[in-house]
């Protein structure tokens, strides 16, 4: 199905929740609304008509300068071979949304990465961990304004340079 | 009665599998071994027998370096570091220095590729070992070296001339410009 | 495994054994770390711990030039570092509007199913060798170094290829290398045989893998298995075929999929044979490109600041270990603004927990194996 | 060698000495002669070949070069680990774990005592040899059992408990398919044994009938896993298992298990050989009797030493079974067969009590028919799938 057809359906059964679509872009995308996106999510998946068995990805991107947090949602259909991707506005400050873990296994572990890397807590989640970095790093690296800790457990993160950079 | 048959079966098939397998590794033991005996016990040295393209330790021909910095500001990692200064009376400008760090270098070749003469680019040579990392660190440039200058039409200096001629080989092993693109025949 | 095995004596008092399994084990590919329990041999629970090769690869993305990311792009997976090369390129080409010239997709097809063959060759190799059987895996990392000799004269690297750039290819394949490339193949597919008669039909291999673990369709999909173990489930997908993309399309080849022919769909062995499938479908592949091979420059012409217009994209590319998501925002500035890489050992890393329930010590090694994956990819 | 000491006591050497100890004495030295002339070597020659072998069906070099061919390799790797620090964990049990090398190094050596490498040339020829031989191997699981638990490391402890449950099960096979030798030759010492056999080939045991022959490989199969070797290397998978219950032990300890294992290997064959290959016997060629005990000695040798090396290729070509696999293999599989074998010979015995010339031959005719078919298999092999290709130009 098309991007606009998918579109129509969410709209027809989550009216207000779902908006912005943009198909005249290489991945046709829409924004959902961060309380609605669960519900979403179920329901593209179990629709008949639509199928979306599969979370391809799940991940987010920060940007600082409109104070907000987007996590990306990348659906595939093996039936029908159409995807469709989600997106949620999450403020930077308190960054959370409900765990998608219950629609989709494999958002555990996406989503275990993206508060990892990101900070966003997803709700309800069974097994909120930092998966990648040690448990006791600090910031979330793949924030635009992350600055990284001088050392870690004593050791310094720095490595002096061989080669004298010159100023320019 | 299946199930006997099945018993059966479970051996045969387990003994002739065996004795396929064995049957394959013996002929292996009458093939010739496929690996050499590096560093000592080999006609010679392996850093011969690699490709043009292999992409070994930076090299830079200082001679024929234009100072033109496209490997500098094209290089992921930057791990080179050039240095040039212009002579205030005779207007002439010379290398300082031009040091690769090999420790951080990832051999990826995008510095060859943006070079215009071929001058620094990627020796067949692989073996860095050595005690400290600042060793690792290669000084091409001990004393002040003159900048290189094409000449159009040609170059005359016979032993330059070599240098370059060695530089535009290397050059070409790429997918050259001349044969319709590159990274960077469009300046944006 | 069997419910005798399990020690649930009246009366006898019994505790379960915690045993971390990892960094530093023979069998977890890379660094990986397994906390298992397990009663005896059974284990109760195996819960992967990641994390140790994490380089920040997707960090660096946002720090270098869209030319310059491409070398990190072989860090990735780097037994597979020519798709995630591809994968790249790909984002970057679609988002830029470059056009590749058909010569270097051509090019990119050849080199990309080399490696596959490399990589399933590891795979398999490393499976022989979890399992006890030493010689396969020499055997197999022998035809892998006359594929690493090959890539050498391609593009003059054994491991990190950097050979995919955008707007084709870095170096132009060469008539000899051709040449030698159908040596190759030639001298390869009876070696694949042969790596059949010592393994894949022994019976001792067979009886270790058939029935172990085997993943259904359902957890497949909520798992989200991609790649050959997800065609060992049964399900004909294949991106080359499905989202098509570079030449692939005007090339024959088939989908091994996994029959359950020698124990129940989807368990270790289908997963094993279905790469050894593929290894003989990517040396069709390679004979077909190097006689459609076409004339022409290998690489369009690119900006060297390369400024792709604002936008986001996400490129699917069919990996060794599966689907390779390349999930590429670009700013318009000389950055990429974010660069996300999706692979399928992460995913199938997920999915180890809920399979080791109930399997032997011995079968957790042979389910981490079948599944290939790849300390490198899963941290990235 | 008892002849010997019995001269040297008549000619008046130990006059005056309690015989006791001039017998302790006398086998003290000949255990030390045996260990230190004959065993070790063996041992490392032993794992030197091994590495040999598996590189050559790995298309590898393999060790060569300490001394011609990397024939000195097992010393330096002797002297290195003699040099090597001897690590006991803290948590260990300290007094088993000192001990368990040494438990299990003493299993396999006591098994030479009734090893016969030539006519003369055995330590003590008991009457119960076999029954000996089954009773002392058990000592190695002690031994492992010991090392397993004393290191307090799960991954130790799993391998010891791999080991027991293999080698006290695999003992029944093993020793139900020598009691059909037993029942073929009439004793139980092995010096009878061999005579009981001829020098040709259909005079073997092997051969003696159908159900001999197989019992020759349930035999062999069956000593493998009791001596820990792929495909029934469980107790140390390294893939599994990091080393099994050698995980812990470090230098010369460390070492006196692989003494051990490779040792073992030998005796394996010897007695493989002893049962069923004829042993010392050699035809008729000379009446001398210091060279025709060199001759036995050394066919027995070459005999005992082609199933050493049968068990390396083995170890090259097999993958490892899993531990419920090892036990259904061995109770569904090898002890019917083994008493089917046993039952058989029994039979056979009743029909024919002198045995039948006429199908030992025919059995070995079979044998060779095998063999042949195994050489054609493997010029197929050569033929079919032949590494030509090298691309660098010096390989």
């Amino acid at each position: 199905m098309e991007a606009k057809g998918i579109y129509a359906r969410l709209e027809q059964r989550f009216p207000g929740k779902v908006s912005g679509l943009k198909d005249a872009v290489a991945d046709p995308l829409l924004m959902v609304d961060a309380q609605a996106i669960v519900e979403v999510g179920r329901f593209l998946r179990d629709e008949p008509e639509l199928r979306f068995e599969i979370l391809s990805d799940l991940t987010a991107l920060d940007f600082p300068k409109e104070e907000k947090l987007q996590v990306v949602y990348h659906l595939y259909s093996y039936t029908f071979r159409h995807q469709v991707v989600l997106k949620v506005d999450l403020s930077r400050e308190a960054a959370c949304v409900s765990t998608m873990e219950g629609v989709w296994k494999v958002a555990n572990w996406f989503e275990r990465e993206v508060f990892d890397l990101f900070g966003v807590v997803f709700d309800g989640h069974s097994d909120l961990r930092r998966i990648l970095l040690p448990e006791d790093w600090e910031g979330y690296p793949l924030r635009k304004d992350y600055v990284e800790q001088e050392e870690y457990d004593g050791i310094s993160t720095e490595r002096a340079p061989l080669v004298e950079k010159l100023l320019r | 009665m299946s199930a006997v048959g099945e018993y059966v079966r479970d051996i045969t098939e387990t003994v002739t599998t065996v004795f396929e397998g064995m049957a394959v590794t013996f002929s292996h033991l009458v093939r010739r071994p496929m690996t050499i005996q590096y560093p000592d016990r080999i006609p010679k040295p392996v850093q011969e027998t690699l490709p043009l393209r292999y992409r070994g330790i930076l090299e830079v021909d200082m001679d024929i370096c234009t100072g033109c910095l496209a490997c500098e500001r094209v290089c992921p990692i930057s791990c080179i570091t050039i240095g040039i200064e212009t002579s205030k009376e005779t207007k002439q400008r010379t290398f300082t220095h031009f040091d690769i760090d090999i420790c951080k270098c990832m051999y990826c070749g995008l510095c060859a590729e943006a070079c215009p003469t071929g001058s620094i680019r990627h020796s067949q040579e692989f073996e860095g070992a050595c005690y400290n990392p600042a060793g690792l660190v290669r000084h091409f440039v001990t004393e002040p070296v003159p900048l290189y200058k094409p000449k159009k039409g040609g170059e005359t200096d016979p032993t330059l001339a070599e240098k370059v001629e060695t530089g535009l080989k290397y050059l070409d092993e790429f997918a050259s410009p001349e044969k319709g693109g590159g990274a960077g025949t469009e300046e944006g | 495994m069997d419910e005798t095995l399990r020690s649930e004596g009246e009366g006898l008092h019994t505790e379960d054994m915690t045993i971390s399994m990892g960094p530093q084990h023979p069998s977890t590919h890379g660094v990986l770390r397994f906390v298992i329990k397990t009663d005896g041999e059974v284990m109760r629970e195996a819960i992967p711990d990641v994390g140790y090769l994490h380089r920040s690869i997707e960090k660096i993305g946002e720090k270098v030039t869209w030319h310059g990311y491409v070398p990190y792009t072989d860090r990735a997976d780097y037994l597979a570092a020519m798709f995630a090369n591809q994968g790249f390129c790909m984002a970057a080409e679609r988002l830029g509007g470059v056009e590749v010239t058909r010569r270097g997709e051509f090019c990119r097809v050849i080199a990309c199913e080399l490696n596959r063959i490399a990589s399933h060759l590891i795979a398999v190799g490393t499976f022989a060798q979890d399992i006890g059987a030493v010689t396969p895996f020499i055997h197999a990392l022998r035809e892998r170094e006359t594929v690493n000799d090959l890539m050498e004269e391609i593009c003059g690297a054994r491991l990190t290829y950097n050979y995919i750039r955008i707007g084709g290819v870095g170096y132009d394949i060469t008539p000899q290398t051709c040449d030698r490339i159908t040596q190759f193949l030639d001298h390869f597919e009876p070696i694949v045989d042969e790596f059949n008669r010592l393994l894949s039909y022994n019976k001792i291999f067979i009886e270790r893998l058939a029935h172990v673990a085997p993943i259904t369709k359902e957890d497949a999909f909520q798992y989200n298995i991609v790649g050959p173990n997800l065609r060992a489930c049964g399900v004909k997908w294949d991106i080359r075929r499905d989202i098509p993309y570079s030449v692939y399309p005007e090339l024959e080849f088939d989908i091994p999929v996994g029959t359950g022919e020698k124990g129940t769909l989807g368990d270790c062995y289908d997963r094993y044979i279905v790469r050894i499938l593929e290894m003989q479908e990517s040396c069709k592949i390679v004979r077909q490109c190097l006689k459609m091979l076409p004339k022409g420059p290998a690489i369009a012409k690119v900006a060297r600041k390369f400024k792709p217009p604002a936008g986001e994209i996400y490129v699917r590319v069919e990996a060794p270990r599966g689907d390779m998501g390349f999930y590429v925002v670009s700013d318009g500035s000389e950055y990429p603004y974010r660069v996300r890489i999706r692979t399928g050992s992460f995913t199938a890393m997920s999915l180890i927990d809920k399979l080791s329930r109930g399997l032997m010590v011995a079968d957790l090694i042979a389910l981490i194996a079948s599944l290939d994956v790849d300390a490198p990819e899963i941290d990235r | 060698m008892q002849q010997l000491l019995n001269q040297l006591i008549q000619e008046g050497y130990f006059h005056g000495a309690p015989m006791e100890l001039v017998y302790a004495g006398f086998m003290l030295l000949a255990a030390f002669v045996v260990l230190s002339f004959f065993v070790a070597p063996l041992a490392g020659i032993t794992s030197w070949l091994e590495r040999r072998v598996w590189a050559r069906i790995q298309s590898r070099v393999g060790p060569n070069r300490v001394g011609p061919q990397g024939i000195l390799q097992w010393l330096a790797d002797g002297i290195k680990n003699l040099l090597k620090e001897d690590i006991i964990p803290t948590a260990a049990d300290r007094r088993l774990f000192a001990l368990a090398p040494y438990v299990v190094f003493a299993g396999f050596f006591a098994t030479f005592v009734v090893i016969p490498f030539g006519s003369q040339l055995i330590v003590a020829d008991l009457n119960i040899g076999i029954l000996y031989l089954l009773a002392i191997t058990s000592l190695v699981v002690v031994g492992i059992l010991m090392a397993g638990w004393s290191s307090n490391n799960k991954w130790s402890l799993l391998g010891g408990m791999r080991s027991a449950a293999q080698i006290v099960s695999y003992e029944i096979p093993a020793g139900l398919s020598l009691l059909t030798i037993v029942f073929a030759a009439g004793t139980m010492s092995m010096q009878g044994i061999i005579t009981a056999q001829g020098w040709a080939p259909w005079n073997w045991f092997l051969f003696y009938n159908p159900f001999t022959f197989v019992a020759f490989f349930l035999y062999f199969t069956a000593a493998l896993a009791e001596g820990n070797r792929t495909p029934f290397d469980i107790p140390e998978a390294e893939s599994e298992l990091v080393a099994g219950y050698v995980t812990e032990y470090s230098g010369m300890r460390f070492l006196f298990f692989f003494f051990a294992e490779w040792g073992n290997l030998y005796v394996i064959g010897a007695i493989a050989t002893t049962l069923f290959l004829g042993g010392w016997q050699i035809p008729p060629v000379t009446d001398h009797p210091i060279l025709a005990g060199v001759l036995q000695f050394i066919v027995f040798f070459l005999k005992a030493y082609l199933w050493v090396f049968v068990a390396m290729w083995v170890r090259g070509t097999l993958p490892r079974v899993r531990v419920d696999q090892l036990m259904s293999l061995c109770w569904k599989y090898m002890v019917p067969l083994a008493f089917i074998c046993l039952l058989g010979t029994a039979a056979w015995m009743v029909i024919w009590p002198q045995g039948n010339r006429l199908a030992s031959f025919f059995m070995f005719l079979i044998g060779l028919g095998i063999l042949g078919l195994f050489l054609k298999r493997v010029s197929f092999q050569i033929r079919h799938a032949r590494p030509v290709l090298y691309l660098k130009p010096y390989i």
